[in-house]
């Protein structure tokens, strides 16, 4: 919230940039890809819901990669997954954001050892902005690590890429 | 309006295009309040609170999604007709946009004085199938392609039923025009048409229950017309991932989602016109009783748009209580129901008013 | 409610030299050993039997027995040939109420099993699996194809127990 | 010239905001209506099997979470039940009746996300929420006792990780009074909605032969009128000493066996549940809840198939011994599996929109279903 902060914290004219603007539109309607993977869905869920609360951020669910901005990835990627999830990422327009979210799409959680159809980290696949640990982690962390992404986009420039 | 300007700058086209505007600001600045308070509605009728990190409760989030969107790559899929494509988010929001120069926001705020306003508004709405239609088709995305019939299938079945309801009240209030159907209810709420109207006799309580079934139906019906809950099914969530506008991103997106909320405002706009009073105080002006009768105009704008929100809100409030209907029952519920009630009811009310 | 002798005599007098054997060395279910070729009929005959009512199959299992000989790869892994692979069937009677086990072992090299889909619809996603995870071919299934891993997945079956794991599919590196 | 129609193939999944996860349906339409429905899993394959071939047994433990990850006791509870039958151990009362409460919150739990999913399914997203409220209550409970929120390593072969918190008791019976009047509330928002009712009546109608054949358990089988429940049938743990019922389908807005009668069997369940906590929760014996587990856990060879009352239904844990410290085989008899069997046949003639609430009461979970 850089803009308001500057705005209500010293009482000065706002004396913003446009580009602090333009991060400020994009970390406060971050509309994640309503989508889920396994287990850490359901905490995904669960901080959509009640209790926690994604709305109070501005984050809600679309359906359509077409109309999101952050894809969480909430679970195990498989093999036969991952192609796919290549695919919902590719059609997501720019900018766009990934959230990995558990120890599976890290780095294969459990399952790195033995899996023989588990991908080892979705950033084999994808670029990924934030990690999120845990297994599954709990919706606080989830909102921890939407934060840390909210971090991100306020520091990005629209002049040099980031990616 | 139009005429006021007319007369001051004496150009036609500059006048036209000032008198433009106001439905537009109208139309944004209700569309951004409107998804804001969709939003929090929803927020706390589940025990939420609904966008906070935006300002005060979260009042800025729809200016937030909206320059967000403003900055969001604009994707064309391959296979997509690309100027139907983009024709259609455009024809959409001109249709919803359009309807708004005949409606009287109060007395003296009006874009068009057409005689025919009620006619005009019910062809030019329609437009909104077409583009719908086209959005569907040109996609090349299945679920789109099903949405837009769904879409449009639906919205021409219910203009039936609404345009029955209509019929009785043009017979009842002799005229098309909006201003003059809102003129014809005022000095209290006891003259608003759902009550019989303003000659007092028999004929008006006679005609009580069924003005209450008409402006029922015509509820039901426009509900159905701008896709809200139960009635959503063109843009059934959790079947067709989002309907008709599956494949658009950005702001031809953000111009469906405007649009929709310019709808739902038009439809309330109607129905108050037809059976609330319109922009009619319910109980009488502060301006006319302490004598500063430029006042008045202003009053009936607030409660013109107060009956309007409160309309829109019973929507909302519609939308996070129930499930959806089925293509199938959609249809049951017109055809079946809606249209032969409506059609009893037009002529009812047309027997009792010629009593 | 019959236990699995009785189940098992009845058996041998019905079929005969189709069954197999019935081992109750095991610490909690006797398992009847029947024919691969034979199980569809057999099958039949556990369901529709007035005395059995066998009407739900509660579980297939492929299991790899890893009996064969062991040799070993260049790069250290376990090659297995020779020895079977198993089904376990494991029946239920929602009317008479028992249970029981059967098994069949068909050759690792050809392994061949008769499909049970004609008398248990539910067999037919285990099946399946069991042909995705060990390579056990159902005779008459009417769609055996994978069902858990890719349809285009080229390096085996995954829970035999000298199953290596490719190096790369479809580009994606498998390994950690 | 006669009208040629082509039949149009609909791809849903695995990114759709309705199929529970990563399942891909393939619908043969013709205009709205459901030619076929080929379900297409696997995309959540993680190798169970595989894991549990490598692993000792107690290290299985944690893996069986994260098969049916709405339900993670009942998958603890069955594959330790399992695990016990095969090496001949008997545990404490204190830690059986730890272990039927655990598993009943947790079958109030699971079904409270299945009847909250089914709603959204068709369209209803406010009792969505209502009821993930309420599941959270549970999870305080689960995380006040060993610390996790959904997947807990709780049961473990012989005992269990933890002894329950002080406060557990006092808590659940706060929740118990807190959830009946919930259930009512549920019952006012969504079961008897009309519209709700006009979506599920007579939609995917499941007639019992048909049910046995295809080996569906659970609601989706009793949801067909039969009372079949395994912890009646084929009584685990101390099942056999609870009074409760077996709630069946009985067509009570339309035919037996359809959408809604699946539904509703999992509400009353909710309520039966309730009721064995409450046999349970104030006379916990006193013991100590990890003296049964065995210092070297190495069964003897055999096999054996265990199963129990999963809130999906049947789950069965088929486990080979080979005499060594990790198992030579466990395979998994998930009941969502070989419920979504069903889908092909429940969903002939239906609409495209009927396919979604067919889904909905089935109830599945991918984790267990690709393992």
């Amino acid at each position: 919230m850089g803009l308001l902060d500057k705005e209500f914290s010293d009482g000065n004219i706002v004396i913003a940039r446009a580009e602090d603007l333009m991060n400020w539109a994009r970390l406060s309607s971050i509309w994640q890809l309503g989508f889920g993977l396994a287990c850490c869905a359901i905490e995904m869920m669960a901080t959509s819901a009640s209790h926690y609360d994604f709305d109070r951020f501005g984050v809600i669910p679309r359906n359509t990669p077409r109309q999101a901005d952050a894809i969480i990835i909430s679970g195990t990627v498989t093999l036969k997954m991952a192609t796919r999830i290549k695919r919902l990422y590719e059609q997501m327009p720019d900018p766009k954001y990934i959230i990995s979210m558990g120890s599976c799409a890290n780095c294969g959680g459990p399952y790195w050892e033995h899996g023989y159809h588990v991908l080892k980290g979705i950033d084999r696949v994808i670029p990924v902005d934030v990690y999120v640990p845990g297994c599954p982690p709990r919706p606080e962390a989830l909102l921890e690590g939407l934060l840390k992404l909210q971090d991100k986009i306020r520091h990005e420039s629209m002049r040099k890429k980031t990616a | 309006m139009y005429q006021f300007l007319y007369n001051l700058i004496g150009n036609e086209i500059i006048a036209g295009l000032l008198v433009a505007v106001v439905p537009l600001t109208i139309i944004l600045v209700f569309a951004l309040f409107g998804i804001w308070l969709e939003r929090k509605v929803s927020a706390h009728m589940q025990d939420r609170l609904g966008p906070m990190r935006t300002g005060w409760h979260g009042w800025l989030q729809t200016v937030a999604d909206l320059m967000k969107m403003l900055q969001k790559e604009d994707i064309i899929a391959h296979d997509a007709d690309k100027s139907l494509y983009n024709i259609a988010p455009v024809l959409v929001f001109t249709g919803s946009f359009a309807a708004f120069a005949v409606i009287p926001f109060s007395s003296k705020l009006l874009g068009s004085e057409v005689e025919v306003g009620i006619f005009y508004l019910l062809a030019i709405s329609s437009m909104v199938v077409a583009g719908i239609l086209m959005a569907g088709w040109s996609s090349n995305n299945k679920y789109s392609l099903l949405g837009a019939m769904r879409a449009a299938a639906q919205i021409v079945s219910y203009e039936i039923p609404t345009a029955l309801v209509v019929l009785s009240m043009i017979m009842f209030t002799g005229t098309l025009s909006l201003d003059k159907m809102s003129q014809m209810q005022t000095s209290s709420f006891w003259n608003w048409n759902i009550f019989g109207g303003a000659v007092f006799g028999l004929s008006k309580f006679l005609l009580i229950p069924f003005m209450f079934v008409g402006a029922t139906i015509m509820f039901i019906s426009t509900l159905a017309e701008v896709n809200r809950v139960p009635f959503d099914i063109p843009e059934a969530e959790s079947e067709l991932v989002a309907g008709y506008f599956t494949e658009y991103c950005g702001m031809k997106w953000g111009m469906f989602m405007l649009s929709e909320y310019g709808n739902m405002f038009a439809v309330s706009a109607v129905i108050s016109i037809l059976f609330l009073g319109g922009y009619q105080s319910p109980i009488g002006y502060l301006g006319n009783t302490i004598g500063a009768s430029w006042l008045v105009p202003f009053e009936q704008g607030f409660w013109f748009i107060a009956k309007g929100l409160t309309l829109v809100f019973v929507q909302m409030w519609l939308r996070w209580t129930l499930p959806r209907l089925r293509v199938d029952q959609l249809m049951t519920v017109c055809w079946k129901y809606l249209i032969p009630y409506a059609f009893l009811n037009l002529i009812i009310i047309g027997i009792i008013s010629i009593l | 409610m019959k236990n699995s002798e009785e189940i098992f005599e009845l058996l041998k007098k019905e079929f005969g030299e189709m069954i197999l054997g019935l081992d109750k060395d095991t610490p909690v279910d006797p398992i009847i050993s029947i024919d691969p070729m034979q199980v569809h009929k057999i099958g039949a005959f556990l369901r529709d039997n007035e005395d059995l009512k066998f009407d739900s199959l509660m579980v297939l299992s492929g299991v790899d027995d890893a009996n064969g000989t062991k040799t070993k790869d260049e790069d250290g892994t376990d090659v297995i040939s020779g020895g079977t692979l198993s089904v376990y069937y494991h029946l239920h009677s929602t009317i008479q109420k028992h249970k029981i086990t059967i098994k069949v072992s068909t050759s690792r090299e050809n392994p061949e099993v008769e499909s049970v889909y004609n008398v248990w619809r539910t067999s037919d996603w285990h099946e399946r699996e069991a042909f995705d995870m060990f390579g056990i071919i159902f005779k008459n299934h009417p769609d055996l194809r994978r069902i858990l891993m890719p349809y285009d997945w080229e390096a085996g079956f995954p829970l035999r127990k000298d199953y290596k794991n490719p190096e790369f599919y479809q580009g994606m590196k498998v390994p950690y | 010239m006669a009208l040629k129609t082509e039949t149009m193939v609909l791809n849903m999944g695995p990114q759709h905001p309705s199929t529970h996860g990563v399942l891909r349906l393939e619908l043969e339409i013709e205009g709205e209506l459901i030619i076929s429905v080929k379900p297409h899993i696997g995309y959540l394959h993680r190798c169970f099997e595989k894991h549990a071939e490598a692993m000792s047994y107690p290290q299985v433990v944690p893996y069986t979470d994260r098969l049916d990850y709405l339900a993670s006791m009942g998958n603890n509870f069955g594959y330790v039940v399992a695990a016990e039958k095969l090496m001949g151990i008997q545990v404490s009362e204190r830690v059986e009746y730890i272990r039927v409460i655990m598993a009943e919150l947790q079958r109030i739990a699971s079904h409270l996300v299945a009847i909250a999913t089914n709603g959204a399914d068709i369209g209803a997203l406010t009792p969505f929420l209502y009821l993930f409220r309420d599941r959270e209550y549970i999870l305080s409970l689960f995380e006040m006792t060993c610390g996790g929120r959904m997947l807990y390593n709780y049961m473990w072969i012989g005992g269990l990780s933890h002894d329950i918190h002080p406060d557990f008791v006092r808590k659940t019976k706060e929740f118990i009074k807190h959830f009946r009047p919930t259930v009512v509330e549920l019952n006012n928002l969504l079961t008897f909605n009309k519209i709700f009712i006009e979506r599920t009546a007579n939609i995917g109608v499941l007639p019992l032969d048909t049910a046995i054949n295809f080996g569906a358990s659970g609601p989706v089988l009793r949801g067909s009128g039969l009372a079949f429940d395994v912890r009646k049938e084929d009584p685990y743990s101390i099942y056999n000493r609870l009074d409760f019922e077996i709630p069946t389908g009985k067509g009570l807005v339309g035919t037996v066996g359809d959408c809604w009668d699946r539904y509703y069997v999992r509400v009353l369940e909710m309520e039966q549940s309730l009721r064995i906590i409450e046999q349970l929760i104030d006379n916990i014996p006193e013991g100590d809840v990890q003296s049964a587990i065995p210092k070297r856990i190495k069964p003897p060879k055999g096999t054996v198939y265990s199963r129990v009352e999963n809130p999906r239904g049947e789950l069965g844990y088929f486990i080979i011994s080979d005499g060594n410290l990790n198992p030579f085989r466990v395979k998994v008899r998930a009941p969502s599996f070989v419920n979504l069997e069903l889908m092909g046949e429940l969903s002939k003639g239906h609409l495209v929109a009927d396919v979604i609430a067919i889904l909905g009461s089935l109830d599945i979970v991918l984790g267990e279903i690709d393992r």
